[in-house]
């Protein structure tokens, strides 16, 4: 069916997409993955926004930020380096141009922030605190292509914990804190946002990596290393949200590689309350839409009433 | 028509249909796709974002400026650098492939213009196609300066050859016009034709040295410039352009830049070997 | 050229490929990766042994091991997961079988030790150390695949740090130490293992993952989580052979998705003196000779006269 | 033949040329590839493992036994149940793949055996096609309890009742032969004629229940397993069987086991969907 178009049969179908999470009422499960939807207008074109459990925006920061040198991304097998470096025009511009637009298109917006310090990562949500549109935020504690901040925070619990609490502090929304996959052990950076307060998790961002030109002897990314996205990193995401799932008790938005239906099932049963398709966007504007459909025909098929009922239930 | 604002003519994503796949020279083609919607509303200078193929090894789209369009048909000339160009060139007739397009702003020349100075390097013919003949039905007086390795790699000299007052040429080898570089061939150009425009397209440490032609000369410039692209729509800040407003899109901000905009920083996509 | 028979070429040849790796002599910078090459006898039927830098066998420990139960892989996007976990006869029949065998093959042999204890990791390498035809010891510090031992020796510098020295005690042998990418700083551990004698360090081991086949909500594997391997993972794999080349000393030999010559020139560009080829030999028995072959073209055509100029030659 | 030390007959990496792909089922084909090599020594129960495509996505070969040898071809009967099967039913006279083979041990029929009964679940029809040419043409008698979902899947009928004394049939939906599992045929034929071996292939729990039938007449059994297989070679220890014996390499040791020595410790391929 056209993406485009609202569903007929949504009201009619036996299946319950609708899932809580975090103290949000979600549609369905399917959320934009942070950097990949900008905020939305740019795919518009393509599909109805108000058919996404959620439209996650670009991280924003205090100020505006120029992001990294090009060139910024890297084709790998089955994957992709990018190293953005969070270019952005600050939270003013955002609230002015983004949100507002996006606020007229009956879709929770979850906003997701970065900072270099813990005060910028706290003014920020304080900020966005005061936006009525504002659904939830995420705060990005694991971007690896930012020098200060970024994924620094993401890799130490005391620093996780810190950032947890300062956002906590200055909202009452839903509060997602975004976990890095480059860590020894990510359970325990969870168990250390949980009890810092965060309203749930989402994991994984991105896989530090690099790609080398062997002809040129150059890295292809001017920033040397950037992040892994993509089917590539799928296994290594499943098994991290299997991991913290396991470990605390908070909702767990599952991500890396998500590109069909079946891909996101995966994410439900190793525990992933919610998903968000991100890389998968880029080579088929209408991914989310296709894995909302393919979630709903999965479930009618295999007798699932209710979406949530797949979270954690992973047969060992 | 290049005046037009492209927000209102959305892009699309469209199934499309290979109707000829021809080899030009050596590692060059020429790929025509059945694509209705693209092509009825496609300007000069902007691109299709095309996924190649359907597996998952290869998960970026590949962009290609529309060289042509020849009623529901778009054309796209290409070079073969690495695997999606190659499996490009592995197209034949009546298979099918998604096009999302057409994206970018294109060549902004502006009513007033009597005479433009269309300079291409290699490739960089591509966009420049469909422009010369655009031009040529506003009555713009075209000259074209077009650069190459050699004589075969040409491709799209017939085609400007039909349209423009003047072509001049230059090869790497002097196997056609001048031997050297085409950037001598349009600083003649430019002080002998006194364009009011010039369009450029090709390596960028060419156009850089057209654009710095045209600036002496007191003429307005305009590039296409090409970057790593993902998402292809604006959405990924993949394919940013630094320019004196700050970094830039190229695929919706650009891919024509006002030369006098760009601040020419080195964050071209790595040379092609 | 036939991968059977050993080139006429080589003589010739204004390449020299020679490597020296920890005070050993190898014929060219190519090894096979442990565990995905058994002891060479297997593919002695494609190519032909003395053509390689040298062999790295499967895993041997003290006692026999049985390993995990089946299934032990699963294919993901450009990569596969493993749990063999270590199936090895134990050391003494690899040496009466394995080793024999190898011995009369003119290719130098490296033997990757595997323990559940820091004792029963020396007690192999003391076993070893008496064995003429054993050229050097790779101690596997990283399997994600065991319970006890194996990776938990890998993720902490002062376990690694102990392991080594113990290895370091009884052999006089080049001594490797292989690492686990499944840590937050991997140079830290480098660090730790060149610190207690270590003669050279090899990475990437497998990144710990998990698939799950989505109709029957099982694991793919029977033991839930394992290492993927292969294309996917060669990004993440070039960043952390960079990140240790540029922290220690030490010569590193890098693997993690090498299928290609182009895939060896980067990691020797990243900073390592040798590659493994792993997973890639499972697709084509021949891949390291086609690595070996292709280095060779590579090095003529960019003009390198020895391959070891390579080494570390990132333009940056 | 079949008592050939496998080791006198090594494996090669040979290029395979499709020359006929026939669809005899839903979801079942017949590829037909010219291997001269494998062809000149697999035996009976050996197996090939297939390089399908040559990308990086997916990058494990495909494990196939040889079902019949015609002249200087090979016969691969195969179902279509992932991308791998997927792309195999894509391919078209003409089509090249590599192939390393022949591979494995095969059914150990020794000289003495004057009656042999075959079981085939479904597919496991695949690796006793050529057990049953080769033991008819030795004289040994051969019955066959072939079962499948529906009539229309029991493929390798048509060979089996050109070769076998006795062929009966069992489909889920009676829609030849009984109604019912092919077990309930396996146990009458055993009783009935007293064969000296039953070779038996098919889903693991099927393979069990003949192997204990074989067990309780007190009749050796052979059995032939599949397990994911990455090398294909036994280097890489990702097939193991559990056995008496320990866990041995499926594609080495195996496929066919000696039924007696089989642990059935659940650690098949998981069931298809
Ligand atoms: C707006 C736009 C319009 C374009 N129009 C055309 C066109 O009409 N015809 C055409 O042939 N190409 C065009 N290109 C370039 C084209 O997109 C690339 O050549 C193509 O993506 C290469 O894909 P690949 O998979 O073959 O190469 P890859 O495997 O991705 O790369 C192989 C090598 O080529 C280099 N490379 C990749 N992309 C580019 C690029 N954009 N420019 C220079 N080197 C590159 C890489 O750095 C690498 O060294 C355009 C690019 C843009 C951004
Ligand atoms: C020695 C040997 C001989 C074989 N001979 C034949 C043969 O003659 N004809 C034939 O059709 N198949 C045969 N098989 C099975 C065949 O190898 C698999 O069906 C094939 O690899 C599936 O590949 P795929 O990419 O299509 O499926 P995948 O995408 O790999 O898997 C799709 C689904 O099928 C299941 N699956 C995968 N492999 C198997 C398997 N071996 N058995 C059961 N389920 C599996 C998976 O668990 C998954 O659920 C043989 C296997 C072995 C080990
Ligand atoms: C181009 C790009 C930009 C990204 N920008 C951000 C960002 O601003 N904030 C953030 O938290 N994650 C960012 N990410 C990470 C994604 O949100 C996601 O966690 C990751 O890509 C894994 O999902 P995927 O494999 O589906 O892409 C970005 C990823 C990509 C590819
Ligand atoms: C099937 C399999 C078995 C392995 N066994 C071992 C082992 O016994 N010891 C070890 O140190 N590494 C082992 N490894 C890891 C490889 O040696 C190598 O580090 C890893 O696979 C990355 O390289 P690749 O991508 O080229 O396969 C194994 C890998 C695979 C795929
Ligand atoms: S390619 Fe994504 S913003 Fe331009
Ligand atoms: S498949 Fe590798 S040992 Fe059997």
């Amino acid at each position: 069916m056209d993406p485009k178009s609202p569903r007929a049969t949504d009201a009619s179908s036996q299946v319950d997409l609708t899932v809580d999470m975090a103290g949000l009422k979600l549609r369905n499960p399917v959320m934009t993955a942070s950097g990949t939807f900008a905020s939305g207008r740019e795919y518009a074109d393509f599909l109805d926004l108000s058919r996404l459990g959620a439209v996650v925006t670009k991280g924003v920061s205090l100020e505006p930020w120029a992001g990294n040198a090009s060139p910024r991304i890297a084709e790998t097998a089955s994957g992709m380096l990018n190293s953005i470096g969070l270019q952005n025009p600050g939270v003013e511009a955002f609230v002015a141009r983004d949100l507002a637009w996006l606020a007229g298109h009956d879709v929770p917006v979850i906003v997701n922030v970065s900072g270099h310090t813990v005060k910028e990562y706290a003014a920020v949500v304080e900020r966005l605190d005061a936006e009525p549109s504002v659904a939830g935020m995420e705060i990005n504690i694991s971007c690896p292509n930012v020098d200060a901040g970024g994924m620094a925070f993401g890799t130490d619990c005391t620093a996780a914990a810190e950032v947890t609490r300062a956002a906590r502090a200055v909202t009452g929304k839903p509060l997602i804190i975004k976990l890095s996959p480059n860590v020894t052990d990510i359970a325990d950076i969870a168990r250390a946002v949980e009890a810092a307060g965060a309203d749930a998790v989402s994991l994984i961002n991105t896989v530090l990596g690099m790609s080398i030109d062997a002809r040129s002897r150059r890295p292809r990314l001017a920033r040397t290393v950037g992040g892994l996205s993509g089917p590539a990193i799928k296994p290594v995401a499943l098994r991290m949200v299997w991991q913290v799932a396991s470990a605390i008790e908070l909702p767990v938005i599952g991500m890396g590689g998500v590109r069909t239906a079946e891909d996101a099932v995966e994410f439900m049963l190793a525990g992933a309350t919610a998903v968000a398709v991100g890389t998968a966007s880029f080579v088929d504007p209408t991914a989310t839409i296709r894995v909302i459909d393919g979630l709903e025909s999965f479930c009618q098929e295999t007798g699932v009433a209710h979406v949530s009922d797949l979270t954690g239930a992973l047969v060992l | 028509m290049c005046s037009t604002d492209i927000h209102e003519r959305r892009p699309v994503l469209e199934h499309v249909e290979v109707m000829a796949n021809d080899r030009l020279a050596q590692g060059v083609g020429l790929l025509v796709m059945r694509a209705p919607r693209i092509a009825a509303s496609v300007e000069p200078g902007q691109f299709v974002h095309l996924r190649i193929s359907m597996g998952t090894d290869s998960i970026l789209r590949r962009p290609f400026s529309v060289h042509r369009v020849v009623g529901d048909t778009i054309e796209v000339l290409y070079q073969v650098l690495g695997r999606g160009t190659r499996d490009l060139a592995g197209k034949r007739r009546g298979d099918a492939m998604d096009a999302i397009g057409p994206l970018g702003h294109g060549w902004k020349v502006e009513p007033g213009v009597a005479h433009a100075l269309l300079v291409a390097g290699g490739l960089g013919a591509a966009p420049l196609g469909m422009l010369a003949e655009d031009l040529a039905g506003r009555g713009v007086a075209v000259s074209v300066a077009l650069g190459a390795p050699t004589a075969e790699r040409l491709v799209a000299r017939a085609l400007f050859e039909r349209v423009a007052r003047r072509v001049e040429l230059a090869t790497d080898d002097g196997s056609a016009g001048e031997a050297g570089f085409v950037t001598s061939v349009s600083a003649r150009l430019l002080e002998r034709d006194l364009p009011d425009i010039v369009c450029v397209c090709g390596p960028e440490i060419m156009a850089r040295r057209v654009a710095e032609q045209a600036a002496d000369a007191g003429v307005r410039c305009l590039v296409s410039l090409e970057r790593l692209m993902a998402c292809g729509v604006g959405a990924c800040l993949s394919c940013v352009v630094t320019t004196k407003s700050g970094r830039l899109r190229a695929c919706v901000d650009g891919p024509v830049f006002d030369a006098e905009e760009v601040v020419w920083d080195g964050s071209e996509v790595p040379p092609r070997h």
